[in-house]
């Protein structure tokens, strides 16, 4: 369908309201990062000097690369078992229902409401005595437990969408289960895939109770770092916060910008079936 | 005919039980061995309140208006913070579903929010709509208004927070879904007659139904759970005082663990009854593959 | 590939909610043979499919595999191959890789696979369009692509849901003499479904007749073509002109006029019974007068509408070129006219 | 017995003197506190390789600290062998029963205790036998102004109340649960206003609540941070900000408020001192607590102590006696110079200082202000 | 609905990448005219389609009903009724709210919209599944569903691709019956897509023969089948047998055996050229001796393949029940058989 030049009214009012958006989004990530690199912004437009200084400091004071390692292997590590564990589950609970599938859709969907003030500690202790905290696999393991009900939750729908006539094709031609989801679903799955990736790492990022309590002294999370350079005790500079607080978003940036370079958040049949138009 | 024998195996299979089950297997396992356990301690925990009877800090929690207070003041945060975000990315991902020069960049910059984080967000709110901010200084340059606008530390910082981080979420989601459904239904609606307001509101929104209360119902969680963009840019005494900030202060300020699984439970239990009607409205909705037939 | 002597169906249903799609469906399939699945929209053919394939559970019976019980083996098991009726290409992929994806499944190593492939794709005459997607397909190329993915890994057993229903005249000669030659090539065994009888006629060993779910007939081509088991199986082959009338020493009575036939079936004397002749085999040189009342144009011949006096409506096909309004003296060869016992059934 | 973070021995029986071997200590930082220690450290693991092979720090907030350590040590698994933290996290642990007592057992090897400043030696005293005290400061209240703004500050609790109300707005104080100064200043409260009981703050408060009420009325707003008071400060949206020592002095070494604000004391004020501790959580081998035990009695020494000083951030930060700025290193005596004022001296010298709230009444405190000051904006 | 007396294509083209899929179609189409569209598998039928029915823009072209540039409008606003190739039903409506769904765009009242429908789902046969999603309804009833949701909205033109595909013979014959009914009773115009080509020569009044997205031939179907353009057209309408020679004084000399036939086009003598002759109109009592290689049944008649001593092979259609192996001697009637330029075209 073509598209006029001249829009509808609700194209003004979508494509305002989306603009206001980028205003407000522009005003707030400008302001953080003119603090961040800011020296003395008291009563005015801008601040009298800048300095690449609050920076550096935060670098140090946070060891922040071994932090950025540790943050990017754990976040790397959830979203890749989070998909593994979830996306088989959620074909079957998009696929069939059977006696006692929405008790167990329910069951999925306790760790993603129940905070972790509930569970965490006792979900430490579990995990201490198996030798599993104190280190990344603890980090990695306490936070798929809200992750991979998460994954499950957002790819019932996307499975739903697919035609199961194209699996039974797949299975015609002698594809086993594997294949099918690794060489038919998967690629179908990738806007949902990556949606949930993207999702499952801000939230692993996000989740500061359940990485404290099972890192250890060299699995801190970034978000450890941050949360506690923003609500610990003691006198920090606002604009070393709000540098760390910039190379946090920097990174997840940096993973946005790559994950949405590689694969586009619309179906490829969407996509080839748009391309007539 | 031989007796038509017929293998127990069909009949499982036409239950929905089949070998395909397994798939849940790990997940499953791990939910239990990694969920279930400590969950249900946590339960014990509320269950074992330092003193009085075994629903004590449950009564405690009821019995106080300051606390029973968070659970409407959360509903009153969360749910129109996930409506409008739910409700804002349909269009604007509708909008988008077509191929456009620079598409990319305008999805990536809508998602960007996503990367921010709780603290820059707060940071960003707070210079940037505080008081001194640069658009309350816009605002009484241009003499727009006289005295600065409050946008901080109350409940709008909140809103604005939960709509700038829940958002892209809700839009990253909408858009994915929106692109599963079948391109050709809309082209056969419009040959029918249908114009574009009917086709979205007959065939899309119907069929992105499923999709929408998923994604209602994670941003009315994330929503619902919001913490420390409470006490950073809302006013954690009054206005934005949530649920999450009753169990916090229960926990870590008072070390009271009985009263601050409580409070978490109810929480979770709040949610629930929410998720449940969505997720029970759904279950009316079609829900199925949106393909149109052949090919 | 697993190799059979003999596939049986026994007594396979598949029920949906409270109405059978499919009932009892008893079938020995011998290696090597042709079957066509026949009958009328919404009969069962695909569902029946679909069983063999594996893809829907059974409500009842089961299918052996010489003395192996079938049913219970998932689809990707059995070793079978299948064209959809809706096609079911992977979108995701070119046609080249729909094609090829099921030797890689079997584990074909990678320049056997490319030769194959190719050789599918040339079968079906898809060579341009290779490396195209299933949307940037026609419907016709699609339901190609949909048939080179099944024969390319050479089963055991070829399962073709109309494969040929979006293709045109020329083609689907083409077509349906290359299936042939696959499987008469390849040793392969073949059930075919099809609305287009000419179609299974010529291509099939055996036709299975369904009708709500129910065989009908199963016989020869030749044996459902001249000696339909009841008049539905008549109807359904072609046997246009159906007329009800009673049954009475050998002959049959329609409208007064009595006319002689071939009996089929059960028909004692002064029942209800319904003559079946093809609009083909109607001749213009017997004695029933009737009108012209409507012609069509068939390329050589006309399809022709003739009216008695009594508003008994007759079929048939000449090629006569005959106009509206023009009288006619119609008559029915007896040795192709069939007599079936009436009334519900 | 359960190994513990790489100690090799027990974890209860005698400590010896020395590490088996060099150990490697995890140190966990609820209260800031390394900003003023970690040199103290660094400088003891590089001379005493041979007791402390390395040292891992991290850094977290209290409240969440006590969960960890439970977790850990109802798993048999402590790997945190030294934790920094201020009145809130010991109290805490106190009450869960987490911390090895240290006291009396090695009050022989600690010998700097001895040598406590009174309101340090004071401050110990919260801690009983569970920590020891290593940095020690006496806080606030105090008000702080940019004098350009307010020509005249107030001079009295009751100046205070009337400035604000002449000044809807310009009075503010960060939510007394997020922020050190807005606690201290809860805490000073009823010194200055002569309440009954200061140490009650349930029935021993009226006044001070009384007051707290009113000035709410004219607050606008309560920061979740100091920082944010600090910052409204800087950009004039706050005239007068509540505010302690070391929040006086190192945000202005950092930029963040115009070197030129000014800082003031309400008549009759008492200072609500304030210090941070190290303790041990139980669980912890005995040849990580002889490392840790060397390490304290190290860093109680005068040399170390001046370290305290850093940039003002505690200021004046040293827990014992004789230990003038000019031991401290160049450029925390450079920023003191610059940054410090002359009058703190005479302030510490001449006020009376007392300990602050213990945990149970602080969170009362805590719980009573959100309910009736903070969250009074809310009809219920 | 908008009524028109005139639709005019005006050369519109549409490419896909660099291949054009249709190219340069120009054709006026009268009010209640019956048009098809005929060509083999991917020439453009449905792209055309489309075109028309604004769902693909032109990349050149135009498109006028009577003196409105159609072409600018958006689809809705054509009011244009479309059977889609692949169906394209709303998986989430019941065949009833498909079949209704248009009426309501229409705003035609619920009443008579009611009753609308169900006429609708009792001429596709439906009435037992009107309220089953699309999803558990058979390939045939699917495409009915598509029918019925089309014509329920008595649209002034009726795009139909390959409406008939999925049915059975019979129900074909009916629905092309039942097709043909509405068009006249409703006066609607009709342009429909098959690769029928019986049911082409039927239903239409005029066809238009499509190869590579180009226009090969535009005619009543008694043009086209009697007197195609070229040999492609030829070739597509059943010529089976394309024999090459070349042409010389009136005649075409075959592998030396020289035919007489009805020359087509600008034929120098000497030039290479095609004689074209359908498999039903060769003769078994001429002169040319071959023997049978293949014997296919098709129902009464016989699809036989002959071959010639010098390896010409010849396709036949006849009654006479021939073996694999029997001599048969080849005739050719002059009037059936065309000569075509031969040569790369
Ligand atoms: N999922 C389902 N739920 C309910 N009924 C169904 C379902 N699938 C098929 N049916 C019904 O079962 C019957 C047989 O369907 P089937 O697809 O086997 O027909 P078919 O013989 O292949 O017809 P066609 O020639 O039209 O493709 C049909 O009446 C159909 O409506
Ligand atoms: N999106 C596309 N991208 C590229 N090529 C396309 C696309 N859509 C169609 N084509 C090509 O355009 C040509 C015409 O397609 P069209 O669908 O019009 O064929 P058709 O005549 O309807 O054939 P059929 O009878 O097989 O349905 C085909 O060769 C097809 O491969
Ligand atoms: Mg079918
Ligand atoms: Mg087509």
């Amino acid at each position: 369908m073509k598209r006029s030049i001249v829009a509808s009214p609700a194209a003004w009012l979508v494509w305002g309201a989306v603009i206001i958006f980028f205003i407000g989004l522009a005003g707030v990530i400008g302001s953080v990062v003119v603090n961040s690199f800011g020296v003395r912004w008291f009563d005015s437009w801008l601040p009298e000097e800048y300095t690449t200084g609050w920076y550096g400091q935060a670098w140090d004071e946070f060891t922040l690369l071994p932090v950025l390692t540790v943050t990017l292997i754990v976040c790397l590590l959830v979203a890749g078992i989070s998909v593994l564990v979830g996306v088989p589950a959620a074909y079957v609970l998009a696929r069939r229902s059977f006696p006692g599938s929405r008790a167990l859709y329910l069951l999925f969907l306790l760790p993603i409401l129940m905070p972790p003030i509930t569970y965490g500690i006792p979900l430490a202790t579990v995990l201490y005595k198996y030798g599993l905290a104190g280190h990344l696999s603890g980090v990695v393991l306490a936070n798929l437990v809200p992750s991979i009900p998460f994954v499950i939750l957002t790819m019932t729908p996307f499975i739903e969408q697919i035609d199961p006539a194209v699996e039974r094709a797949a299975r015609m031609c002698g594809a086993r289960t594997r294949h099918v989801f690794t060489r038919i679903l998967a690629p179908l799955l990738i806007p949902g895939i990556l949606a949930s990736c993207i999702l499952v790492v801000v939230r692993t990022v996000g989740m500061f109770e359940l990485t404290f309590l099972t890192a250890g002294p060299d699995s801190q999370t970034l978000v450890v770092a941050l949360f506690y350079s923003m609500s610990a005790a003691g006198i920090r500079a606002q604009q070393s916060v709000d540098a760390m607080a910039v190379i946090y978003s920097l990174m997840m940036l940096t993973l946005l910008v790559l994950a949405l370079r590689f694969v586009n958040p619309t179906q490829l049949v969407a996509r080839v079936k748009e391309d007539q138009y | 005919m031989t007796a038509a024998t017929v293998a127990v195996r069909h009949r499982l299979a036409d239950r929905g039980v089949d070998r395909q089950m397994l798939l849940l297997v790990p997940a499953t396992v791990f939910v239990v061995a990694l969920f279930i356990y400590p969950f249900a301690y946590g339960i014990a925990v509320s269950l074992q309140p330092a003193e009085g009877g075994v629903l004590a800090a449950y009564q405690a929690f009821f019995a106080d208006a300051y606390q029973r207070d968070t659970i409407v003041t959360t509903l009153m945060i969360a749910l129109p913070a996930a409506v409008l975000n739910v409700a804002a990315s349909v269009p604007i991902a509708y909008r988008m579903r077509g191929r456009f020069r620079g598409k990319r960049v305008v999805t990536t910059i809508l998602v960007v929010p996503i990367t921010l984080g709780t603290v820059l967000t707060a940071e960003g709110l707070l210079n940037f709509l505080g008081p001194a901010g640069w658009l309350n200084r816009f605002l009484m340059t241009t003499g727009l208004t006289d005295a600065p606008v409050r946008l901080t530390n109350n409940y709008w910082g909140v809103f604005l927070s939960l709509v700038i981080t829940g958002f892209p979420f809700a839009f990253l989601l909408v858009l994915s879904y929106l692109s599963g459904i079948d391109p050709s239904l809309e082209r056969a609606a419009a040959t029918l007659g249908a114009g574009w307001r009917q086709r979205f509101f007959r065939i899309t929104l119907p069929l992105l139904a499923p999709g929408l209360a998923t994604t209602f119902c994670l941003t009315f969680v994330l929503a619902f759970s919001v913490f420390p963009s409470a006490i950073l840019v809302g006013d954690p005494t009054g206005s934005t005082r949530v649920i999450s900030i009753a169990a916090y202060e229960a926990a870590y300020v008072r070390y009271d663990y009985a009263g601050a699984s409580a409070a978490a439970i109810i929480m979770g239990a709040v949610e629930l009854a929410v998720i449940a009607v969505v997720l029970g409205l759904r279950g009316l909705l079609y829900t199925g593959s949106t393909a149109g037939g052949k090919g | 590939m697993t190799r059979f002597d003999r596939l049986r169906l026994d007594g396979v249903t598949r029920r949906f909610g409270d109405a059978d799609a499919l009932s009892d469906l008893t079938l020995e399939i011998q290696r090597g043979e042709f079957i066509a699945l026949l009958g009328p929209s919404g009969c069962g053919k695909s569902t029946a499919l679909n069983c063999l394939a594996g893809l829907l559970p059974l409500t009842a019976g089961s299918i052996w595999r010489d003395e192996i019980r079938l049913d219970t083996l998932p689809p990707e098991r059995r070793g079978f191959g299948m064209v959809f009726q809706n096609y079911a290409l992977f979108p995701h992929m070119s046609v080249q890789k729909n094609v090829s994806f099921g030797l890689q499944m079997h584990g074909v190593n990678r320049t056997e696979a490319r030769r194959r492939t190719t050789d599918a794709i040339r079968l079906v005459h898809l060579e341009e369009h290779a490396t195209k997607l299933p949307g940037q397909l026609s419907g016709g190329q699609q339901q190609r692509v949909a048939i080179a993915r099944a024969v390319v890994i050479e089963p055991s057993l070829v399962l073709m849901d109309e494969p040929l229903s979006n293709l045109d005249a020329k083609l689907r000669l083409e077509m349906r003499t290359e299936i042939r030659r696959l499987h008469q090539s390849l040793g392969l065994t073949t059930v075919y479904v099809t609305h287009d009888q000419e179609e299974a006629l010529s291509l099939s060993d055996r036709l299975v007749v369904l009708r709500d779910g129910r065989v009908q007939q199963i016989g020869t081509p030749e044996e459902v073509h001249t000696r339909p088991a009841n008049r539905h199986v008549a109807d359904f082959m072609g046997y246009r002109n159906l007329l009800p009338g009673s049954f009475a020493s050998g002959k049959i009575n329609i409208l007064g006029v009595r006319v002689t036939g071939t009996p089929v079936g059960h028909l004692p004397d002064g029942t209800p019974a319904v003559a079946a002749i093809r609009p083909e085999d109607v001749s213009l040189d017997g004695d029933l007068e009737a009108t012209v009342d409507v012609v069509e144009y068939q390329g050589r011949e006309f399809t022709v509408e003739a009216r008695t006096a009594d508003g008994l409506v007759l079929h048939l096909r000449t090629g006569r070129r005959l106009a509206v309004g023009d009288p006619v003296k119609i008559g029915f060869p007896a040795d192709r006219l069939l007599i079936f016992p009436g009334g519900p059934s | 017995p359960p190994e513990s973070g790489g100690g090799a021995t027990g974890t209860d029986g005698p400590v010896p003197e020395k590490p088996g071997k060099a150990v490697t200590l995890n140190v966990l930082d609820v209260a800031g506190n390394l900003q003023l220690t970690q040199g103290m450290i660094d400088e003891f693991v590089s001379k005493n390789g041979d007791v402390i092979e390395k040292v891992t720090y991290t850094k977290a907030t209290a409240p969440e600290l006590v969960g960890k350590i439970k977790a850990q040590q109802d798993a048999n698994r402590v790997d945190i062998d030294l934790v920094l933290t201020g009145v809130d996290g010991l109290a805490a642990g106190i009450d869960q029963g987490l911390w090895l007592p240290l006291l009396p057992t090695h009050a022989n090897r600690l010998t700097g205790m001895a040598a406590y400043l009174p309101g340090a030696e004071a401050m110990q005293k919260l801690a009983g036998d569970n920590g020891v005290t290593i940095t020690y400061y006496p806080s606030g209240p105090l008000i702080e102004y940019l004098p350009k703004n307010v020509p005249n500050p107030p001079k009295t609790a009751q100046e205070l109340l009337d400035y604000a109300k002449a000044n809807p707005g310009a009075v503010q104080y960060a939510r007394p649960s997020n922020s050190g100064p807005g606690r201290t200043f809860l805490m000073g409260l009823p010194y200055l206003l002569g309440d009954s009981d200061p140490k009650d703050p349930e029935n021993g408060w009226d006044k001070t609540w009384q007051f707290l009420k009113e000035l709410d009325a004219q607050i606008t707003l309560y920061p979740s941070s100091t920082s944010e008071t600090m910052k409204n400060l800087a950009n004039g949206s706050a005239k007068i900000i509540l505010t302690t020592t070391g929040w006086d002095i190192n945000p202005r070494v950092l930029g963040t408020v115009p070197k030129e604000a000014k800082i003031g004391t309400l008549e009759g004020f008492h200072w609500v001192t304030d210090a941070h501790y190290a303790v041990v959580p139980k669980g912890v081998s005995t040849d990580k607590q002889a490392a840790v035990l060397s390490l304290l009695t190290s860093m109680l020494t005068p040399e170390q102590q001046a370290k305290a000083y850093d940039k003002g951030y505690f200021f004046p930060g040293p827990a014992i006696k004789d230990v003038p700025l000019t031991m401290a290193p160049q450029d925390s005596q450079q920023a003191i110079n610059e940054y410090g004022r002359p009058e703190y001296a005479d302030l510490i010298a001449n006020n009376p200082l007392e300990v602050p709230l213990d945990a149970k009444a602080l969170v009362a405190a805590f719980d009573r202000w959100d309910r009736e000051v903070g969250g009074s904006k809310v009809k219920k």
